[in-house]
């Protein structure tokens, strides 16, 4: 099969498992959630190794080609974001069929298997589809799917703080989509093209190009959680069910960082809004320092790991101050193994304390001695998350962050270390809190009630994972380098 | 203009007079219902000269019959909704203004 | 002043009105309605800016109606969050951004 | 000043100045109800801009679908009881809002009075498609894909409102009354015929599936609401099918191009007028029912309550 095959098969996979979830019902949701996820990550991989063999792969959708009809790209950085999916899709669908599995429950849980598949899947499709494409007004279509299919699954879990975050988010998500689509409406006015290399070979500094990039960047920047408005993100990510806390952690935020990115770097380099790229980086770096701060307050497992992600978002938004000029190359590979491992371990934590909560009360951070002897497999997947977490070496998250100090070092940028070196310490701070009570070694009786083995063993895999990413850098690397990973940059 | 537009046009101009007649009655009478009967002026009336108007410009007989349909239409979904609100507000208990005010 | 940019003006006021709404109030339908205008304040630039040609470029024409079915969409879950919201805690009020 | 442009100055200024009376309204209704009445002037607007297909959808959403959707929503969220913010907070937000769109204001008067955009180059390949009408070549065929994903939006708009609905029940109407019930009777079919023209006409003038899919919803949920004509009670697997027509139509006419070596949503050319179609056909009996189900109680919820409490008689 053609890379373009398998990317349009990244795509139209997922949507076709949602229909047919939908229209299967509850009783068949795990079981095409199963095939689905299999047969999606296949296609990932076959992208991957098609990029990493050929390059970039394009595709017009209709034969039309730009700027008339919508083409689809995947370069190294599609491919790697494709992969993250996958991996981080697999391990929660795993974990969600057992999560959602067995009968009974009531009504209200018999609705939640009925739409937690069709809306994970359709969540799956966005992703992809978000990633692959490279026509702007595409990109807003599917980031409406992304967000929509975010908050569904966050309404499904009906606990009053997430339903409170949804409507918090669904609102700012709006506005946000607004803007987007104002910036989009108005490059199309200037330039009579929607596709994304027509725009960058088009769009020269003027009123115009300020306008709508600083419409298309505030609209994103909305959408990603930045430091100050954040403050959605914790109650929606803590307060749903484990799988959607997995999916939406380690997934979703990446998606308005990867635009970002996109528009920066390659599609408004014309705009120059350095200004903006310095702002992203401060709110970033603030993020850190809150994130971490408000982490360490937190007394329930769920908390910690949520407040957390604000923090991790923030060192990937250190990626634009860095990138300018000299640093791109490096800062792009820091900030792409930084996302891919802050996925995998996010996602380990949040199915490992689905796992926690299955079998305990609660995941209260007091009540969580003993784990070590009471779930081993859980208390190790813990244990290894947080080391990627805690970046320390050779993890996947050291790996990242160790780039991207290196880029503030080399470009002579060192004051965007600091916040890195201090997020560090505060990180050791929460992650210990929660790591003494997992491992040590306080005798603890086995739950009455065990958690299913396919959640504990995806949380581990997954955990597992994002360890190996440090092990072996180079291979994503070399797959976010094929196809010249971003244009104008080459790593 | 055409003869056909002269002939149209004093249909037309009643037809506005009616309208503004209506929402006249609708921003001045005094509560629910007598407002409603003003409404209806302009839908019946109003509408019903402005279609007449329109279907001598037109000078085609397949557009009158359209415009005709359109008029009978908007009747039967203005004359169920005035009722609808109506018979609404009187189970909520408002009564009709009487006397003078 | 050509038709086609005086609607885009007025579009433009129009988002300026919604965005207003979704920042003056905090109930979820006020904001819901505010997101609403502001929508079509957007849609009235896009299609006000494709009258500039003769006849109008339908490309634009066909991205509003695109953005109209996804405002629909959007709409409808927001009214339903809303609906649930007033359910579990006695209004339908987006919570303050919470700083502790 | 020409009687075309008089009127678009009164347009131009009554839809913010609508808009602002909609935002500072005390009473919800109230704003509600002014939101409806923009969406009238917008049809207008639309309209005058030379943009039919718009008009007609704008029409059928302010008129049909969203204001059914508020006024449900209106029915049981209570009033915006919230204190009005200061004054000075109030005069601070509308500086605020107006600095925001100020910077669009100029770079929309930078733009250029004339230009071409695509529309040449689309009507000039309008022809190689499977419409004839320009904005249906756009959105089914030269940007496709848009609309496939569009249409997985409005399904995740039903799948999110049940998750959020949680296990409420939807308010019962009043009992409908006999002029409401023969006025029903009365306009189904017609509202009927006009969805099935709208399909038709859909691939050569203003139409098509989402117009007449929200027409024919409209007139299910007018059916339910009015009590005097019953809709068979369909099992709930039949009504996720329903809802899940159109886009499984959609997607397997993706899958086969993209599986026979074509690109992704490249019709073939003979037989690129009836894909449009039945496509077309599939989303409006789709549409349709989505329109229904972001009204009426989920499925599952229908089932549970179980034949057995049937419809509350006419009694009030």
């Amino acid at each position: 099969m053609s890379g373009a095959a398998w990317a349009i098969g990244a795509v139209l996979v997922p949507l076709a498992g949602a229909t047919a979830a939908l229209v299967g019902g509850a009783r068949a949701g795990r079981w095409v959630g199963l095939a689905t996820a299999g047969a999606s990550a296949a296609c990932a991989g076959g992208l991957a190794s098609a990029v990493l063999a050929g390059g970039t792969v394009r595709h017009r959708v209709g034969g039309w080609g730009a700027p008339l009809g919508i083409e689809l790209r995947a370069d190294g950085l599609s491919a790697l974001m494709l992969v993250m999916v996958a991996a981080v899709g697999i391990a929660v669908t795993v974990s969600a069929a057992a999560y959602f599995g067995g009968a009974g429950g009531g009504e209200e849980q018999g609705r939640r298997r009925l739409l937690f598949w069709p809306l994970w899947l359709f969540l799956w499709a966005a992703l992809d589809a978000l990633f692959l494409a490279a026509d702007v007004f595409n990109v807003y279509v599917t980031l409406e799917l992304v967000g929509l299919s975010a908050v569904g699954l966050v309404a499904l879990a009906g606990d009053r703080a997430a339903l409170g975050a949804a409507a918090r988010y669904l609102v700012l998500a709006l506005l946000g989509s607004l803007a987007y689509l104002l910036g989009v409406g108005l490059l199309y006015a200037g330039l009579g093209t929607l596709d994304a290399g027509g725009i960058r070979a088009a769009l020269g500094p003027g009123l115009l190009a300020t306008a709508a990039g600083a419409l298309v960047l505030g609209g994103l920047a909305l959408k990603a959680a930045l430091f100050p408005l954040h403050g959605w993100l914790p109650p929606a990510h803590a307060g749903a069910p484990a799988p959607v806390s997995a999916a939406l952690s380690a997934l979703v935020v990446k998606a308005a960082f990867y635009l970002l990115v996109r528009f920066t770097r390659e599609i408004l380099p014309g705009a120059a809004l350095p200004r903006a790229e310095v702002l992203l980086g401060a709110l970033g770096a603030a993020g850190i320092v809150w994130g971490s701060l408000q982490a360490l307050r937190q007394d329930r497992l769920k908390g910690v790991v949520a407040y957390s992600t604000v923090a991790q978002l923030g060192y990937l938004f250190l990626f634009f101050p860095l990138a300018r000029d000299a640093g791109a190359a490096t800062a792009l590979s820091g900030a792409g193994l930084f996302a891919l491992a802050h996925a995998l371990a996010k996602a380990a934590l949040f199915l490992a304390s689905g796992a926690i909560l299955k079998a305990l009360p609660s995941d209260r951070l007091d009540g969580l001695a003993g784990l070590g002897s009471r779930m081993p497999l859980t208390a190790a997947a813990v244990a290894v998350a947080s080391v990627s977490i805690l970046a320390l070496p050779p993890s996947g998250g050291f790996a990242g962050k160790w780039l991207l100090l290196s880029t503030a070092f080399a470009t002579g940028r060192w004051g965007w270390a600091v916040p890195m070196l201090l997020g560090g310490v505060l990180a050791a701070g929460y992650s210990f809190r929660v790591l003494e009570r997992a491992i040590a070694s306080t005798p603890g009786d086995a739950p009455p009630v065990r958690a299913p083995l396919a959640m504990e063993l995806s949380a581990l895999a997954l955990a597992l994972a994002a360890f190996a990413v440090g092990l072996v850098p180079w291979a994503p690397l070399r797959l976010l380098g094929a196809g010249g990973a971003l244009a104008g940059v080459a790593p | 203009m055409t003869a056909l537009d002269w002939m149209a046009l004093p249909f037309l101009a009643a037809s506005a007079f009616f309208f503004l007649a209506g929402t006249v009655g609708l921003l001045r009478f005094p509560d629910l219902f007598t407002r409603l009967h003003a409404l209806a002026k302009a839908d019946n009336l109003g509408l019903g000269l402005a279609v007449v108007g329109l279907a001598i410009r037109s000078g085609s007989a397949a557009v009158a019959v359209k415009l005709v349909l359109t008029w009978l239409l908007a009747l039967v979904a203005s004359s169920t909704s005035c009722h609808l609100i109506a018979r609404g507000a009187r189970r909520e208990g408002v009564e009709p203004v009487r006397g003078r005010r | 002043m050509t038709s086609a940019h005086l609607f885009a003006f007025s579009g433009v006021a129009l988002l300026g009105a919604g965005l207003l709404g979704v920042l003056a109030h905090r109930h979820l339908v006020r904001r819901v309605v505010g997101l609403n205008l502001a929508g079509s304040g957007v849609f009235l630039v896009i299609v006000a800016l494709a009258r500039r040609s003769d006849p109008p470029d339908p490309v634009p024409h066909a991205l509003v109606l695109t953005g109209l079915v996804v405002g629909l969409s959007a709409t409808a879950l927001a009214l339903a969050l809303a609906v649930r919201l007033h359910r579990e805690t006695g209004a339908a009020r987006v919570p303050e951004e919470d700083g502790p | 000043m020409t009687a075309g442009l008089a009127l678009d100055v009164l347009l131009a200024v009554a839809l913010p100045l609508v808009g602002l009376a909609a935002v500072l309204r005390r009473d919800l209704v109230q704003s509600v109800m002014l939101l409806f009445s923009l969406g009238v002037l917008l049809a207008i607007a639309w309209a005058r801009l030379g943009a039919p297909d718009i008009a007609m959808v704008e029409a059928a959403l302010g008129a049909g679908v969203t204001g059914v959707l508020f006024l449900s929503a209106l029915a049981r969220v209570g009033p915006d009881d919230a204190a009005p913010r200061a004054a000075s907070v109030r005069v601070a937000l509308a500086a605020l809002a107006a600095a925001a769109v100020a910077p669009v204001a100029l770079a929309v008067e930078a733009l250029p009075r004339a230009f071409e955009g695509l529309g040449r180059e689309v009507l000039a390949r309008v022809p190689e498609t499977g419409a004839t009408h320009p904005v249906t070549s756009v959105l089914l065929d030269f940007r496709g894909y848009d609309t496939l994903l569009e249409i997985a939006v409005l399904l995740l708009a039903v799948l999110g409102a049940w998750a959020a609905r949680g296990g409420a029940p939807s308010p019962r109407p009043p009992a409908p009354g006999p002029i409401l019930t023969a006025a029903v009777r009365l306009l189904l079919p017609l509202m009927v015929v006009v969805a099935g023209v709208l399909l038709w006409v859909g691939s050569s003038a203003p139409g098509g599936a989402f117009q007449a899919g929200t027409v024919l919803g409209t007139t299910l949920v007018l059916a339910t609401l009015s009590g005097g004509v019953a809709l068979p009670r369909v099992p709930p697997w039949v009504v996720r099918s329903m809802l899940a027509l159109g886009f499984a139509v959609f997607l397997a006419v993706a899958g086969a191009t993209a599986a026979s070596g074509r690109a992704l949503l490249r019709y073939p050319g003979a037989h690129a007028a009836g894909l449009l179609l039945a496509i077309e056909a599939a989303l409006t009996i789709s549409i349709a029912v989505v329109v229904w189900a972001l009204f009426e109680r989920d499925p599952e919820e229908r089932r549970a309550e179980g034949e057995a409490g049937g419809r509350e008689g006419e009694a009030a």
